[in-house]
Order: structure tokens, then C-alpha cells, then sequence
């Protein structure tokens, strides 16, 4: 059986089990799109539902953004970086640990579907997903085979946790991460010059239209008011300048250091493919060297800006 | 090409605090052209964007009459960040106004009719107009019995008090004027104003009221007016929403199909039925 | 009005006509790139599928300078607010595809309502003169017809051309549109029954068009008060990238900025679905959760636009929401659910 | 260049760098005047909007300056500062924002000489950036005749 319609299966199986036993109200899952190459997070709350809910590629958005503030119990679909996402709420409070379940699944990676797009440029109106490491698109008058490693998103990978090891269960056999992240990337990106960076990042956003998608699809993006809308004072105009965009992207990633679990979210939900995740990988690879923490390993590690040691190192600060 | 996003530049020529709380202040304008007057012809009801250079555009309703020639009033309340900039500019400053917005009261419709005008708090600025309006000598004949309620929680809280009180002294009108308690030295009367209007309402026949006050004196208001057997259609108010163009093209302000500022802002209950409660 | 051919071998001459005095705009690029941008008549490309964004922003720029003040009490009108123009200029654009001239359309009697005319819109849409282009290879996410249009829809366009093998047929629509024909040298041709063969088939390609007749005579509150929101907006982001797709989505926020010198009153695209979008000055807010936005959205599109519009919809089936929405809220399943609605009430 | 007097946004805690600027005044220490001051109740109280915000609109150079690791008046708001410091000077630093622009300092309410000879050094090396011209926002266009 094919590896996804065997975790489709089991989380069906699962989920049927979680409501009627009373251990969820509700199971957080994705269901088929409606065009090609899309899922749409799906809230299963009968056994009827639950046989919507599926596995696929393209299971993209983070489901741990529907979890802040729900009350009653909960379970939900999780890909590593989801379920180290929803462990971060429950140590920032935004979900009691009692009330969560985790199904987790051991993934391979999710599709980047521009890279489809750049790959085979005709409408495509089927995927075929039956292979384990392909897939296949159709059109009219073609068919083509797209190996799923050339597709990946670019979060996917460098993934180290794929496997969602703290989740209450796995549905699939445990798979290998990536060999660590080494943020070759960003350390290229460093050591050019400031004008060089600068440039780097005002071509990056230039596209942008402060449509905010990857904020809202951003797990930790949870605070009732954000900076964005605070009117009095208004800290960003609401025009499109480069400079009040820039502050929002850059805002974006301060607020996200130490939590962002690369889940890839906000740059599957941009609908100008910008790489937004560039401000929050700068931010990881800092919080990584002067703390050496990553988020959602444990339940009960203390997120970094929560806390201090007196000989912290700050050779900067003069 | 006519722009209707352009204020008319206007100078503050005088500023009343009207409320002790200060929250309250009511703002007379002058226009700096005054061809510009004629232009921005209004009946009460209507509305207009007081806009603040730099700060941005509130929408107020007219508190005056268009029978008061030479100047406009709009009094303002302390609220965000255009108003409360407004409470710190001085007479003799320039900003600007646009409009006049939005549909008026149907005067024209009422002709010959009694008229109740109720009115709670702050929310009595289109009221004024309207009775500065109907008080004309020359309008006057042209409407049957007209009566006033206005309450506000306390004696200094009230508005327009020199005018409500010269409105008193008058035969053509019946003011009832109320406050939540009792305080000392308070000639008129206690009480809120669903209670009092159920106690010196006029019979529905013949009879349109004027409702504007806040969500809580409309929602228990208006079971009052039903019992005494006013018809939904004679029911008149004045809704306000968020705006920012004033009209109907921005759409942050519709009720449904209706957009509160280029259809409304005066709907009768019967229209507002068969609308969503999105106000 | 007759029809028009243009050979194959005169399509440059037939687009330097266009440039004539004008600025000519086509969609060039591809995918997420592709784009309305001042053309070479040589560079025109027709082999595209639709620009990533709608062509509203044409008309409609997101963010636009409306008025300005300076604060030099030295100088005339200080503080005073003055109308910085409609900056209007003489454009011919090529390659608007029919919805999204459908939603122009839309758009400007908004802009042009029963009481007031928009000069920034006006002086705009009234310079420019709309070629749209005929969709014969509609795409998987499309659905015009559904939404009673047509790929070979007129609405909103002063000439639609289609191709005719490797010619271009154009059919003038408006006077505007046919003295732009006549002037392009392009000869007429009786193409009449061509255009239908030709719609006939690309309609066929959508598939049978879904039946939302019965959202129109709906009653409204029915439709407003139905439970199915909830479930339709659990799963939104209320990110609003729908509205800033959409091309029929026209809201916007005025604000003003300022330097040391004065300020300039802009105007922006603003979204339904921010929570800031309708929120009064005192905290209360009419639409205070992604159920009221959500539903506000659809029915504002498939009631209220209708309602307003001599039963036009405000949607036209572009499927760009469809396609760009991160949770793939789909427009067409959420007609549906208030086609569902709409019967189990009648 | 030489002539360039760059303005600096300096954000200084109120117990610390705040008095030490005081002291610097009374005891005739001179320093360049190219601050602008925000007294901030302890520079944990810095957002970092605050920073973007004072670069956004034209600042050449900010400063932020508290207590001592260990000296806050409330504890810990400098230690946790301090680890807010380390992601808004690699973030800004990483985008392109040259580090001299960006100042951290400690200085307690009894340095007035260091207070003297950091105001001195970060003059000196915001003036050797040169005008803030990549990290702010263009001068709004009036487009109006009166003022051209």
C-alpha cells in the first residue's frame, strides 16, 4: 500500500477512536482540496467526517495555528515541525497540555507546488500521489512524472525533525530527518557586504503586498492585536513604502525568534512567493548560537526571551 | 472634475465645552470660501467628514440647522485619534469638512404628522438640527404636535442646555428632559429614558418618532414605542458604522446591501428589519 | 457593429495602432510573474494564461496619493487639503481577459454609484480603452460561466478579440472600442457565428456550470442566519489575500501621512477580513470574529452586489481566490452551501 | 562628510544612563549634542519598533544605553533586555544596517566620564556611516506648487 494512503488510513482510524472514546471533541485534519495540488485544514467532529480527512504532499498549513484559545479537548494532525509548533503553545500557555493530542505523522517532506508550476507549465488538473517518492501530474494531452525530492519545499529539505517524536501517537514508521541544518544559506548571506545585504532584503520584499497571509498563517502569530493594526500610536503606514514593509517583515521575524519550528507555513501562504522565512532563519541561526535552543523538543523547556542567565554573552553591548 | 474625497477648508471660529466630563466640545465653523457654503447645502439628518490635516476624517452628524446662515456646528466627542486631536486645536485653526453625507430625517415625508424625538446622551446632535429646523416659523405650521425626550445619565452630561431650556419656555413643544438619578436641585425629570418615554409618549396616530441615542436606550426604547403602538415604519433612526469614504464606495460601513453612510443613515425599523444587526 | 480581422502578418501593425498615442499595457511574464506592463507592439504575447493579480490595480492603484497639504503659514492655502489630480493618462490595454473586465465593470458602478462619481476612478477608466482577449483554453480553476459569464464575455470591454486560427478576430463593443478598430486598419469580416463556435467550445471545457439561481431569490436574512458560516469559516486565516486577488474587490482605507513639511491624504486597499476593517472608535465591532468577516465576503459577492446590481454577481469566476487561498476556502462550494441554504428555506 | 552632524535617537534608562548624562552636565564633562533623548524606565522597556521607528524616520544613528548586568532598579529587566539586544542588533546588522549605526552600552549613573567618551565614540562612528540613506523612508512627496 502506498506510504500516504496507509497514514490517510490510520489517521481516519484514529481520529474515529479519539471522538468516540471522548478524547477529542474535535480532530484538527486536512481534507482534499478542491483544485489540484491543495488540502484544506478540515475540523472532523463525527465518524463521517473523519473518513474526509486525508494525508497527502500537500498537507502545507501548520494546524497548531487553530489551536491557541480553543477550549475543550483537542486532537490534531501533525507533521514534525506542526507538532513541535503546538508543543511550543503549550509552553507559551496558549493550550493546556491535558487537552491536546497529537497524532503525529512521520513525514517526508511537503511539495512546493511553484516548483511543480516551473517543472510543467501547462494547467495541471490531476496529481496522481501513489508513489512514495513521485508524483505524478496530468493535463490535458500529458502526464509527467516529478520526482518528489526535486519538488520539496525548502523548509522540508533541511528538516532534522521529521518525525514527531513527542506526539501521543505516530501513525507510519519513524523516518531520518536531515543531517542538521548548517544555514549555509544565511552564513553566505552574512558575510557579504551591508549594501549588499541591504539589497538582498529590499529585493526580497519588494513584491509584497502587506496582505499579512504569512502572519496569519503563522502559529505563533496569536497576539489579539498585532503591531500591524495598533493604531495609537500607528507604528506602519498602511501604504505599500518599502520601509514601513520592510519593518513589518522584520518585526515578523523578531517576534518569531526562538519559536519558529520552520514549519514553512508563511511561505506557502504567501501569494507572491516571497521567502519570508530569510528574517526568521537569521533569527534561528542567532538564537541557535548564543543559546542553543531549539523549540518544541520538550514539553517543559522555557522559551529563550522568557529567560536569562547573568553571564549570557553580549560582547557587542560595550 | 468634481472631487467629492476634498474637504472644504474651514476655520474654527468657536469652541464650547458643552459636557463637565470636557468630553464633549462643540465646534463652530466658518468656510474659508464662502461660495462654499451654498455648496454644501444640508437638512438635518445628514452628516459630514470632519477632516484633520495630517490626523485624518471622523463622521460627524450636523448638529446645526440650515436655517443657521453663516456657519456649521458638529459637536465631537473624545474618542480616537482625529477627535482627540480636535479637542486640542484652538479657534482660529483651519481644517476642513466634507459632505453634506448620507440621507436626512424625511422631513418632507412627515409633513403634517406629530413628531416624538427621542434622544439619549451625546447622540442628540442630528436631534438639534432637526428641532432647530422645525422650530422655523415658517416650517412649523407644516407639522402637527411635536414632542421632545432627552436623557443623559447626569444634569452635566446634557447638552445644549441654554437651547433645550429656551425650547421649554416654548408652546409649540413638549420637552421632557431626564437624567438616570436624582440630584439635587433638579428641576425636571429622573429616570431613564424608555420609562419616561412610555409615561409622556403621544398616541400613535398620526405620529413618527426620531430615535438616536446609544444601543442600550434603542434596545429598551423601542419595545415601548411597539407597545403604545407605533408602526416599524414610523419608527425613524439614525445608525452609525465605521466609515472612511463617506460614499458607499470604501465598504466598511454596510448593513447588509445598504451602506450606512451613502443609504442610510436614517432607516426606518421596518428597513432596518429585514437587515443583518451588523451596526 | 461588424466584426474585424486582423491577419496574422499585420497583428504588429494592429498593435502600433494601439500604441498610437497611447501606452500600451499587455500581460508579459509567466506564472506568479506575469503581468500588465508597458509592451513593445512587437513584444505582444498571446499565448498567457491570466496576469498573477487582477487588473484593478490599473484603476485602483493600492496605494494612491488622493490630496496633500502643506503647513507654511507663510504661503497660501496652509493647511488646506488640494486635490493632487486623478493622473489619468491614454491607455490601450491588450489582453484583459473577459472576467476581469467583468469585474471592472463591477467595480466601477461602485465607483460610479447612484450619488457620487470617484474622479480618481473616473479619469482613469475613462482614458483607456479595454481590448479584452477571449479565453479559448480556459484554465483548470476557472469558472465564468458559473457565475453567468462567459469566456468570450463583453462586459466591461470596449473591443474582445479572439483568435481566429493565427489571426485575431475583434469585435467592437463600444464606439470608443470601434473607432479604435477602424483606425487599426483592420478589415471587417462576418465572424459572428465564429465567436460562437469558438464560446461554445470553451464553455464546454468548464464543464456544466454549476446552478446558484437559487442564492438570487434567497432571502437574504435566510441566507445571512444559516449555520453553515461556522464551518465555512473555521477553517479561514482571515489572511485576506481573497480581497486582494479578487478582481472585483474595491475597498480601501484613507489615511494620511505626514513629513516636516505637510502631508499627503492616500488612499489603500484594506480587506474584510482585518479586524480593524470595521471596528468603531469605541472597541464595539459589528463584525467581530472570522465568521461575521467570512460571511460578509460571500455575501457581499453572491447577495448584496446582486441585490444591487440587477442581479449581477460579484463574483466572476476568475479563481484566483480559489487558487491562492492558503486553505483552499473555496468560492464555489461556499455557493453551495447557500444554494442548499436557499432551497431548504424555499 | 566632515560637516555632516548626524541625529542620533538615544534611548537611556532612567536609572542609569539617564543620571549619568546629568552628571556629565554638571560636572562641565561637554559631549556632542547630536542626541535626542527618549528616558525609557529601564531598557527593558525597549521594543524594538522603537528602534525601527527612529531609523525609519531619518535617524542616522541609535544609542541604547542601561544599567550594569546585575544594577537593574527592577532585577532583571536589563538581563532580559539583553537578550532582546542580541536579536535586534544581529537582525538589523543582517539586513544590511551598518553596525556602527546601532550603539549598546551599560553605563551606570556614576560613569559621566564614560558617559562622555561613548557619546564622543558614537558620534564619531555614526559620522563615519554617513547619512542614514538605506533604512528610512523617503521624504513624502507634498506634489503641490507652494511648496516645491
Amino acid at each position: 500500500m502506498p506510504a500516504l494512503t496507509d497514514i490517510t488510513n490510520k489517521i481516519r482510524e484514529s481520529a474515529k477512536k479519539l471522538l468516540a472514546s471522548g478524547q477529542a471533541e474535535v480532530v484538527i485534519g486536512y481534507r482534499q482540496g478542491t483544485i489540484p495540488m491543495t488540502t484544506s485544514p478540515f475540523f472532523a467532529r463525527t465518524a463521517d467526517e473523519c473518513d474526509l480527512l486525508v494525508w497527502s504532499n500537500f498537507a502545507r498549513i501548520n494546524l497548531a495555528n487553530y489551536l491557541p484559545g480553543r477550549a475543550g479537548k483537542v486532537a490534531m494532525v501533525a507533521k514534525g515541525c506542526d507538532a513541535r509548533s503546538a508543543i511550543g503553545q503549550v509552553t507559551e500557555n496558549q493550550i493546556l497540555k491535558d487537552n491536546l493530542y497529537i497524532i503525529g505523522v512521520p513525514c517526508t517532506g511537503m511539495i512546493d507546488t511553484n516548483l511543480v508550476v516551473a517543472k510543467e507549465a501547462r494547467p495541471i488538473r490531476e496529481v496522481v500521489e501513489t508513489a512514495d517518492d513521485s508524483i505524478t501530474v496530468k493535463g490535458q494531452g500529458f502526464s509527467t512524472d516529478i520526482k518528489k525530492d526535486e519538488v520539496l519545499r525548502r523548509n522540508c529539505k533541511t528538516c532534522v525533525n521529521r518525525t514527531p517524536k513527542l506526539a501521543n501517537e505516530l501513525v507510519g514508521q519513524e523516518v531520518n530527518g536531515a543531517a542538521a541544518d548548517d544555514f549555509a544559506d544565511i552564513k553566505a548571506l552574512l558575510a557579504k557586504t551591508p549594501a549588499e545585504r541591504m539589497g538582498y532584503f529590499k529585493d526580497l520584499i519588494k513584491d509584497c503586498l502587506r496582505c499579512y497571509a504569512c502572519r496569519n498563517a503563522c502559529p505563533l502569530c496569536y497576539c489579539p492585536v498585532c503591531f500591524v493594526d495598533e493604531t495609537r500610536p500607528q507604528w506602519l503606514g498602511k501604504s505599500t513604502d518599502p520601509m514601513d514593509t520592510m519593518t513589518f517583515h522584520l518585526l515578523r521575524g523578531l517576534h518569531c525568534a526562538g519559536r519558529c519550528t520552520s514549519c514553512g507555513a508563511c511561505e506557502t501562504a504567501c501569494p507572491v512567493n516571497i521567502k519570508v522565512r530569510e528574517f526568521n532563519r537569521v533569527m534561528e541561526l542567532t538564537v541557535q548560537n548564543n543559546w542553543n535552543y531549539e523549540p518544541g523538543l520538550s514539553w517543559d523547556q522555557k522559551p529563550p526571551l522568557t529567560m536569562f542567565q547573568t553571564d549570557d554573552a553580549a560582547d557587542f553591548i560595550k | 472634475m468634481n472631487n467629492p474625497y476634498l474637504p472644504y477648508p474651514v476655520r474654527i471660529a468657536e469652541i464650547r465645552v458643552e459636557t463637565e466630563d470636557k468630553n464633549l466640545r462643540t465646534f463652530k465653523f466658518e468656510f474659508l470660501n464662502p461660495e462654499d457654503e451654498e455648496k454644501f447645502a444640508y437638512l438635518p439628518g445628514q452628516f459630514a467628514e470632519l477632516s484633520v490635516p495630517g490626523q485624518g476624517e471622523i463622521p460627524i452628524g450636523i448638529a446645526s440647522s440650515p436655517s443657521e446662515k453663516g456657519f456649521v456646528l458638529f459637536t465631537v466627542n473624545r474618542v480616537g485619534q482625529v477627535s482627540s486631536y480636535m479637542h486640542n486645536m484652538k479657534a482660529g485653526d483651519v481644517m476642513g469638512i466634507r459632505g453634506p453625507l448620507g440621507h436626512p430625517y424625511p422631513l418632507d415625508k412627515l409633513k403634517g404628522r406629530n413628531i416624538v424625538i427621542i434622544a439619549g446622551g451625546f447622540a442628540v446632535t442630528t436631534l438639534r438640527s432637526t428641532i432647530t429646523y422645525l422650530l422655523q416659523p415658517k416650517v412649523r405650521p407644516d407639522f402637527g404636535k411635536i414632542t421632545f425626550i432627552y436623557g443623559a445619565r447626569s444634569p452635566g452630561l446634557l447638552l445644549y442646555k441654554d437651547e433645550w431650556m429656551a425650547w421649554e419656555k416654548r408652546d409649540d413643544i413638549d420637552v421632557f428632559v431626564t437624567i438616570d438619578r436624582e440630584v439635587p436641585n433638579w428641576g425636571y425629570k429622573v429616570g431613564f429614558v424608555p420609562a419616561v418615554t412610555k409615561e409622556v409618549c403621544p398616541p400613535p396616530e398620526n405620529t413618527s418618532a426620531l430615535i438616536c441615542g446609544p444601543p442600550v436606550m434603542i434596545k429598551f426604547t423601542q419595545p415601548v414605542l411597539e407597545e403604545a403602538g407605533y408602526q416599524h415604519e414610523n419608527i425613524i433612526m439614525s445608525l452609525e458604522n465605521r466609515m472612511k469614504c463617506g460614499l458607499g464606495i470604501c465598504g466598511r460601513c454596510n448593513v447588509g446591501p445598504e451602506y450606512v453612510c451613502k443609504d442610510g443613515p436614517v432607516f426606518t425599523l421596518a428597513q432596518l428589519n429585514r437587515l443583518p444587526k451588523e451596526y | 457593429m461588424s466584426e474585424y480581422i486582423v491577419k496574422e502578418n499585420a497583428l504588429v501593425d494592429f498593435f502600433k495602432s494601439l500604441a498610437s498615442g497611447r501606452r500600451l499595457l499587455t500581460p508579459q511574464g509567466l506564472g506568479d510573474k506575469c503581468k500588465l506592463e508597458e509592451t513593445p507592439p512587437d513584444k505582444v504575447n498571446l499565448d498567457f494564461s491570466n496576469t498573477h493579480m487582477s487588473p484593478k490595480s490599473l484603476l485602483f492603484p493600492q496605494t494612491e496619493a488622493l490630496m496633500a497639504f502643506h503647513n507654511d503659514a507663510s504661503k497660501p492655502q496652509a493647511f488646506v487639503y488640494q486635490s493632487l489630480g486623478d493622473k489619468g493618462e491614454p491607455l490601450a490595454v491588450f489582453g484583459i481577459r473577459p472576467c476581469d473586465a467583468k469585474g471592472l465593470s463591477i467595480a466601477n458602478k461602485v465607483f460610479q454609484n447612484d450619488r457620487f462619481t470617484d474622479n480618481y476612478w473616473k479619469g482613469k477608466i475613462d482614458q483607456a480603452v479595454l481590448v479584452g482577449l477571449a479565453c479559448d483554453n480556459p484554465s483548470p480553476q476557472c469558472f465564468c460561466a458559473a457565475m453567468g459569464g462567459s469566456p468570450f464575455g463583453e462586459a466591461g470591454l470596449d473591443v474582445l478579440a479572439f483568435r481566429q486560427g493565427k489571426d485575431l478576430g475583434l469585435k467592437p463593443l463600444t464606439p470608443k472600442g470601434e473607432e479604435l478598430v477602424k483606425a487599426s486598419g483592420a478589415q471587417t469580416a462576418n465572424l459572428a457565428d465564429a465567436i460562437k463556435g469558438l464560446e461554445a467550445e470553451a464553455v464546454k471545457s468548464q464543464g456544466v456550470p454549476p446552478d446558484y439561481k437559487g442564492i438570487d431569490n434567497a432571502d437574504l436574512m435566510a441566507l445571512f442566519n444559516d449555520p453553515h458560516w461556522l464551518a465555512t469559516a473555521e477553517n479561514c486565516l482571515n489572511c485576506g489575500v481573497c480581497t486582494f486577488f479578487c478582481p472585483t474587490c474595491h475597498c480601501f482605507d484613507i489615511q494620511d501621512e505626514t513629513s516636516e513639511k505637510g502631508g499627503v491624504r492616500m488612499r489603500n486597499w484594506d480587506t474584510c477580513m482585518s479586524w480593524l476593517f470595521t471596528v468603531h472608535g469605541t472597541g464595539h465591532n459589528p463584525r467581530p470574529s472570522k465568521t461575521e468577516r467570512v460571511r460578509q465576503r460571500f455575501m457581499h459577492k453572491l447577495k448584496y452586489i446582486p441585490l444591487k446590481q440587477d442581479g449581477v454577481r460579484g463574483c466572476t469566476g476568475c479563481g484566483r481566490c480559489v487558487a491562492m487561498c492558503p486553505v483552499n476556502i473555496d468560492i464555489r462550494s461556499v455557493a453551495l452551501k447557500m444554494t442548499q441554504t436557499a432551497a431548504s428555506q424555499a | 562628510m566632515s560637516d555632516f552632524e548626524p541625529r542620533i535617537v538615544a534611548f537611556f534608562c532612567n536609572w542609569c544612563t539617564y543620571g549619568a548624562a546629568d552628571l556629565a552636565g554638571v560636572s562641565r564633562l561637554d559631549y556632542p549634542p547630536n542626541f535626542r533623548v527618549v528616558r525609557l524606565p529601564c531598557t527593558g522597556r525597549l521594543n524594538p519598533k522603537f528602534i525601527m521607528e527612529a531609523f525609519k524616520r531619518g535617524a542616522d544613528g541609535v544609542w541604547v544605553s542601561g544599567c550594569h548586568p546585575g544594577d537593574c532598579h527592577y532585577i532583571a529587566g536589563n538581563y532580559h533586555a539583553r537578550r532582546k539586544f542580541v536579536l535586534m542588533h544581529q537582525l538589523l546588522e543582517s539586513i544590511g544596517v551598518e553596525p556602527d549605526r546601532l550603539r549598546f552600552s551599560w553605563i551606570s549613573s556614576a560613569e559621566a566620564n564614560k558617559f562622555q567618551a561613548m557619546a564622543r565614540d558614537v558620534v564619531e562612528h555614526v559620522k563615519a556611516c554617513g547619512p542614514n540613506t538605506t533604512f528610512r523612508k523617503e521624504d513624502l512627496k507634498l506634489g503641490l506648487a507652494e511648496v516645491a
